[in-house]
C-alpha cells in the first residue's frame, strides 16, 4: 500500500482540481462545468469538516498539559469548558439559533472578539507616535502623506481646512493608486508563480515529502 | 435576569481585555484570552456541523445518495491524529488546495493585471493641465514601483535612481495605509466604548 | 470550434494567463538546468543571522510565526507568502541549531502546524539532534477559527510573558501583525518581518528593525532555500514585469496619439 | 542645557500607557457629549447611492455580510444603512456570508432594526447563511446557488422560497454589495461575480482596505464604495436616516486629532534635540 503514501497522489489531486477550475473559467463545456461545481461543493463540505480540527487540537493540548501538570493547564481546562458550553448550547434545537446559544454569542464571543480588535486603537496610536518621526527622508514622506490622509478620513479635517481632505484625496487618487497598482501587480505575479510551483509539485511544504 | 447578567459579563470581559494595554498583561486578561480561544473553537465546531448537515447529510437523505462519498472523504481529515493513517488526511486537503489555487489564479491575469494595465492608459494631452500632471505622477509612481521589485537584476546606475523613486512611491502608499488605520481602529474601539458607556454605565447610573 | 466553447470576453485573459504561466515555466526550467539567476542583495535577509546571534548572546529563545493563513480556501497571494514563510522557517531553524539558539514557532491552523512540525523535525535531524525536538516545546498552537483575535491575543500575551530576544514575522498577515509586532517592540525583541500585504508592511516598517516588503519576501525565500526553481520563478516575474511595463508605455503613447478606443477594443476580446 | 535635553528624552521615550489613557479619554468624551461636526460627502459614496437608487424595483441584490463580530462596529453601520436603503427601494436582498458568523449577525443586529412592516421572509428577502470553502465556495455559489447553500439560514430548502424561484446563479443578480474585513473580500467578489458574471459591485469598505479598493474604483471595476464608519455616516445623511454612524464620528475625529498632536510632539522633540545638540557642539 506504500503507493498510497506517495506525494504524487497529492500532486495529482491538486493538479486535476486546479485544472478543472481554470479550464471552466475560460471555456464552456457543460460536463466539466458540472464537475467543477461538484468539486466546489465537496470543498465546501471538507472545509466544514476542518472547522472542528481546532477544537480537537485544543483538547489534545489541554490533555497533555493536565497530564504534565503544566502551569497553564488550568487555563486550558477553562478554554475547553467554555468550548463545550458553546457546542452544547449550539446543538439545542433550533440548531445554532437557540436563545442560550445566542446569549453566549452575544455576551461572550462577540465582546471578546471585538474588544481584541479594538485594542489596535492603542497600538496604532503608540506606533504612530514612533513611526511618524522624520528620522529619514523616507519616514518624512510617510509622515506627510499619513497626516493628510488622517485628515481626509476624519470629518474634522474639513472643519479645520477644506484643503486638507482635498490634498489627501488627490494623493489617494494619483500617486497612491500608482504605487498600489505596481505593488499588487507584483504580488499577483508572485502568487501565480507559487501556484504554478504547487501544481507542478515543486513545493514540498504543500504537497508533502 | 439573564439580560442583566449578560450585560455584566460582556462589560467585564471587555474591561479585562482592555487591561492588557493599561496597566499591562495580568491574570484577568489571561482568563479572557483563554475564554476567547475556547468560545471561538466551540462556535466553529457547531457551524461546521450545520454545514455538514445542510450540504451533505440532508441531501443524502433526500435522494442524492452519492453525497455519502464526499462525506466519507471529508472524515479523512481527522486521520491526521493517527501516526499510521495520517497521510490520508492529505487527500481532502489536496483537493481544497487545488481548487483554492485554481479559482484564485484563474482570474488574476484579468483582475489584478490586465484591468489594472488598461486603467493606466491615461490621457496626457487634451485634458486640463492639472489632470495631465496628476496622470504623469500616477504613471511615475506605477512604473517606478514596478521597477523597484526587479529581483534578479542588480540595480546600479540609472536603474538604481528609478528604484529609489519606487521606494518613495511605496512610502506614499504606506503612509496612506497608516492614515487609514486610525479610522478603522478607532471605529472598533468606539463600538466597544459606546457599549460600555451607553448600554452599561448609563443605565446602571440611571442616566440617559 | 474554439469560438463556440470559449467564454466571450475571455480571450485576452486566456492569452495573458498562458503567456505568464509559460514564461514562468520556461524560466524555472532554465534555472533548473543550471542557469540560476542571481538575486539582488536584501539587507533584511542578511540581518537574519545577526538576529539569531542576538538571541544566543542573551540566552533567550527566538520566536517565529507565519501569521494567520492556511492553504485552504485562501487567495493565491496568501498561499504564496505562507509558502515563502515556511521556506524561511527551515532556513532560520538551521541557523538557530548551528548557533545554539532555541526556536519556538506559533501557528494558527492545525494543517500549518503539521507542516511546521515536519520542517522543524527535519532541521533537528539534519543537525543530528533529533532527540531534542519536541512538538510541545517548540511549537505553540494558538487556534484561530473565525477571526485572528484569539491568535493575536495568545501570541502577544506569550511574548509579554516570555520576552524572547528575537521575533520573526514572515508570511501573510492580518491585523494580528501590529499586535504582535508592538508586543515584540515593547518586550525589546530584535524583529525581522516580511509580508506581501501593503497595509501590513506599513505596520512592520514602524515596529521592526528589518522589513521585507512585498515580493522581497519571495526573493528571501528563494535565497534561503537555494532552490533554483524558486530563483527561476523570480526571474519569470521579472520577465513578465518587462512586458507589463512595455504595455503600459505603449498604451500611454497610443492614447497620446488618440487611438485609445481601438486598443481598448483589442484588449477586451 | 542638559535639563532641557532630559525632558526631550523623556518625551521621546514616553511611557506608552500615558498614550493609552489619553486615547480612552479622547474617545469617551465625544460619546458622552457629541459635538456634531459637519460631515462632507465623498464622491464614491454618492456613486454607490446613485447606483442603488437607480435600480428598478424588485431587482435581486446580493449582500455579503463578510464580517465577524469584531468587524461589526465598522461594517455593521454600513450594512445596516445599505439594507435600509434596499428595503426602502423595494429591492430584494439575498444575504450570504463566507464568515462563520456573518449570517447570524444579520439576523441578530440588522434585520430586526431595518426591516419595514409588510416585508415577508422568503418573498422580499432571504438569508442563505454561511458559505464554506472561501473563494471556491463563492465560485460555486455564483455558478449555481444551491450547490453550496441547498438550505437557507433557517433550514428551509432554497427551492421552497418564493423569491428564489427565478434566481439560480449570479447571472440573476443586478448588484452585489460586499462589506468585508478580510477574506472573502472585495477581491474574491470581483473575481467570482464581477469578472465572471458581470455583476456590478459596491464595496462597503473598512477604511484600512480603501487604499486597495481605490485602484479598482478608478478602473471602474467597482461602481462605488463607502469608506468605513465615515462612509456609513455619509450614507445615513444621503438617505435621511442619521443614526449610529453620524453620532459616533465625533469620537473618531477627536481620536485622529489626538494622534496627530502626538505625532507633532514626537517630531518636535526630535527637532528640538537636534537643535540642542547643534548648540552644544558650537
Amino acid at each position: 500500500m506504500s503507493f498510497l503514501r506517495s506525494r504524487y497522489i497529492n500532486v495529482a489531486i491538486i493538479f486535476i482540481a486546479a485544472f478543472l477550475m481554470i479550464f471552466t473559467y475560460f471555456f464552456k463545456v457543460q460536463a466539466l462545468s458540472d464537475a467543477a461545481t461538484l468539486v466546489q461543493t465537496t470543498v465546501s463540505l471538507f472545509a466544514a469538516f476542518t472547522l472542528a480540527l481546532g477544537a480537537m487540537n485544543l483538547t489534545l493540548i489541554a490533555y497533555r498539559q493536565v497530564q504534565k501538570k503544566a502551569p497553564t493547564a488550568l487555563f486550558s481546562v477553562l478554554a475547553i469548558a467554555v468550548m463545550l458550553m458553546m457546542i452544547i448550547t449550539g446543538l439545542i434545537p433550533p440548531l445554532m439559533n437557540s436563545p442560550q446559544f445566542n446569549w453566549l454569542y452575544n455576551n461572550v464571543e462577540a465582546p471578546t472578539d471585538s474588544t481584541m480588535y479594538a485594542m489596535m486603537v492603542f497600538f496604532v496610536a503608540s506606533a504612530c507616535f514612533r513611526a511618524f518621526r522624520a528620522r529619514s527622508k523616507e519616514a518624512l514622506v510617510m509622515l506627510v502623506v499619513g497626516s493628510f490622509i488622517i485628515f481626509t478620513y476624519a470629518p474634522i479635517g474639513a472643519t479645520i481646512w477644506p484643503g486638507l481632505p482635498a490634498i489627501g484625496s488627490w494623493i489617494e487618487k494619483y500617486p497612491m493608486t500608482g504605487a498600489s497598482r505596481g505593488f499588487s501587480i507584483g504580488v499577483a505575479l508572485g502568487g501565480l508563480g507559487i501556484g504554478l510551483r504547487i501544481l507542478l509539485g515543486r513545493e514540498k511544504a504543500v504537497t508533502g515529502e | 435576569m439573564w439580560d442583566i447578567l449578560g450585560n455584566w459579563i460582556n462589560a467585564i470581559l471587555t474591561i479585562a481585555i482592555i487591561s492588557f494595554a493599561v496597566p499591562g498583561e495580568n491574570i484577568f486578561y489571561r482568563i479572557a484570552e483563554y475564554i476567547m480561544i475556547g468560545i471561538t473553537a466551540g462556535y466553529a465546531v457547531v457551524q461546521g456541523m450545520r454545514v455538514v448537515l445542510n450540504l451533505g447529510i440532508s441531501p443524502m437523505m433526500s435522494g442524492q445518495a452519492y453525497m455519502l462519498f464526499p462525506i466519507l472523504l471529508g472524515l479523512l481529515v481527522y486521520t491526521r491524529f493517527s501516526k499510521q493513517y495520517g497521510y490520508l488526511s492529505r487527500w481532502p486537503i489536496a483537493l481544497m488546495v487545488g481548487s483554492g489555487i485554481g479559482v484564485s489564479i484563474r482570474a488574476v491575469p484579468e483582475v489584478d493585471i490586465m484591468n489594472q494595465i488598461k486603467a493606466s492608459f491615461l490621457p496626457l494631452v487634451g485634458v486640463n493641465w492639472d489632470v495631465a500632471v496628476s496622470n504623469i505622477i500616477l504613471l511615475i509612481a506605477l512604473l517606478s514601483t514596478l521597477f523597484y521589485f526587479f529581483m534578479t537584476v542588480e540595480q546600479k546606475g540609472p536603474l538604481r535612481q528609478i528604484s529609489v523613486v519606487g521606494r518613495y512611491s511605496l512610502m506614499i502608499l504606506f503612509g496612506a495605509y497608516w492614515g487609514s488605520q486610525l479610522m478603522t481602529r478607532s471605529t472598533m474601539f468606539i463600538g466597544r466604548m459606546s457599549f460600555l458607556i451607553k448600554d452599561f454605565l448609563f443605565p446602571m447610573l440611571g442616566l440617559g | 470550434m474554439v469560438d463556440t466553447i470559449l467564454v466571450p470576453g475571455k480571450t485576452v485573459p486566456l492569452i495573458v494567463f498562458l503567456v505568464i504561466v509559460i514564461s514562468m515555466y520556461l524560466m524555472m526550467r532554465y534555472a533548473s538546468k543550471g542557469k540560476v539567476p542571481t538575486i539582488r542583495t536584501l539587507p533584511a535577509y542578511n540581518a537574519i543571522t545577526e538576529a539569531v546571534g542576538r538571541a544566543v548572546e542573551v540566552g533567550k529563545p527566538v520566536h517565529y510565526t507565519t501569521g494567520t493563513y492556511t492553504f485552504v480556501g485562501q487567495t493565491a497571494g496568501g498561499s504564496a507568502a505562507l509558502t515563502a514563510g515556511l521556506s524561511l522557517l527551515a532556513y532560520i531553524s538551521d541557523i538557530c541549531l548551528s548557533k545554539g539558539a532555541t526556536l519556538i514557532s506559533s501557528c494558527a491552523y492545525p494543517e500549518v502546524m503539521t507542516i511546521e512540525s515536519e520542517i522543524l523535525r527535519g532541521s533537528y535531524l539534519k543537525a543530528g539532534m533529533e532527540d531534542e525536538y519536541s512538538e510541545v516545546e517548540h511549537l505553540r498552537y494558538v487556534p484561530i477559527v473565525s477571526s485572528c483575535a484569539p491568535f493575536a491575543a495568545g501570541v502577544a500575551g506569550w511574548i509579554e510573558r516570555e520576552k524572547p530576544a528575537t521575533n520573526f514575522l514572515l508570511g501573510p498577515f492580518f491585523f494580528e501583525s501590529l499586535v504582535i509586532a508592538e508586543a515584540g517592540y515593547h518586550a525589546g525583541c530584535f524583529q525581522v518581518a516580511g509580508t506581501t500585504s501593503a497595509g501590513y508592511s506599513a505596520f512592520f516598517l514602524a515596529c521592526c528593525d528589518y522589513v521585507l516588503i512585498g515580493e522581497e519576501l519571495y526573493a528571501a525565500a528563494a535565497l534561503a532555500t537555494n532552490d533554483p526553481i524558486q530563483a527561476g520563478s523570480l526571474r519569470g516575474n521579472d520577465v513578465n514585469r518587462v512586458w507589463i511595463i512595455a504595455l503600459i508605455v505603449i498604451g500611454v503613447v497610443v492614447t497620446l496619439l488618440g487611438m485609445k478606443t481601438a486598443l481598448m477594443n483589442l484588449l477586451s476580446i | 542645557m542638559s535639563e532641557s535635553k532630559g525632558i526631550l528624552d523623556k518625551i521621546e521615550n514616553m511611557d506608552v500607557r500615558i498614550i493609552y489613557i489619553l486615547v480612552i479619554i479622547c474617545i469617551a468624551i465625544p460619546i458622552i457629549r457629541p459635538m456634531g461636526l459637519p460631515i462632507p460627502i465623498s464622491e464614491s459614496t454618492i456613486s454607490a447611492y446613485d447606483f442603488i437608487n437607480k435600480l428598478p424595483e424588485g431587482s435581486v441584490v446580493l449582500v455579503g455580510f463578510e464580517t465577524g463580530a469584531a468587524g461589526w462596529p465598522e461594517l455593521g453601520p454600513q450594512l445596516n444603512i445599505f439594507m435600509q436603503h434596499i428595503f426602502d427601494r423595494n429591492l430584494k436582498p439575498i444575504i450570504v456570508s463566507g464568515n462563520v458568523d456573518g449570517a447570524q449577525l444579520a439576523e441578530m443586529y440588522t434585520i430586526p432594526k431595518m426591516i419595514k412592516p409588510g416585508k415577508v421572509y422568503g418573498k422580499d428577502w432571504v438569508n442563505l447563511g454561511y458559505i464554506a470553502g472561501g473563494e471556491s465556495g463563492i465560485a460555486a455559489f455564483a455558478s449555481r446557488i444551491t450547490s453550496v447553500t441547498p438550505r437557507d439560514y433557517f433550514g428551509t430548502p432554497v427551492e421552497d422560497l418564493e423569491m428564489m424561484k427565478n434566481v439560480t446563479s449570479a447571472a440573476d443578480f443586478k448588484l452585489a454589495i460586499v462589506c468585508s474585513w478580510g477574506t472573502p473580500g472585495h477581491a474574491d467578489y470581483l473575481r467570482q461575480y464581477t469578472t465572471k458574471f458581470g455583476v456590478p459591485l459596491i464595496v462597503g469598505a473598512q477604511t484600512t482596505t480603501v487604499p486597495a479598493i481605490v485602484p479598482f474604483y478608478q478602473s471602474k471595476q467597482v461602481v462605488g464604495y463607502t469608506n468605513g464608519l465615515r462612509g456609513a455616516g455619509e450614507y445615513e445623511i444621503l438617505t435621511h436616516h442619521p443614526g449610529y454612524a453620524v453620532a459616533s464620528l465625533d469620537a473618531a475625529s477627536s481620536y485622529h486629532l489626538v494622534v496627530f498632536v502626538l505625532i507633532v510632539i514626537g517630531n518636535l522633540a526630535i527637532v528640538a534635540k537636534r537643535f540642542v545638540k547643534k548648540k552644544e557642539g558650537t
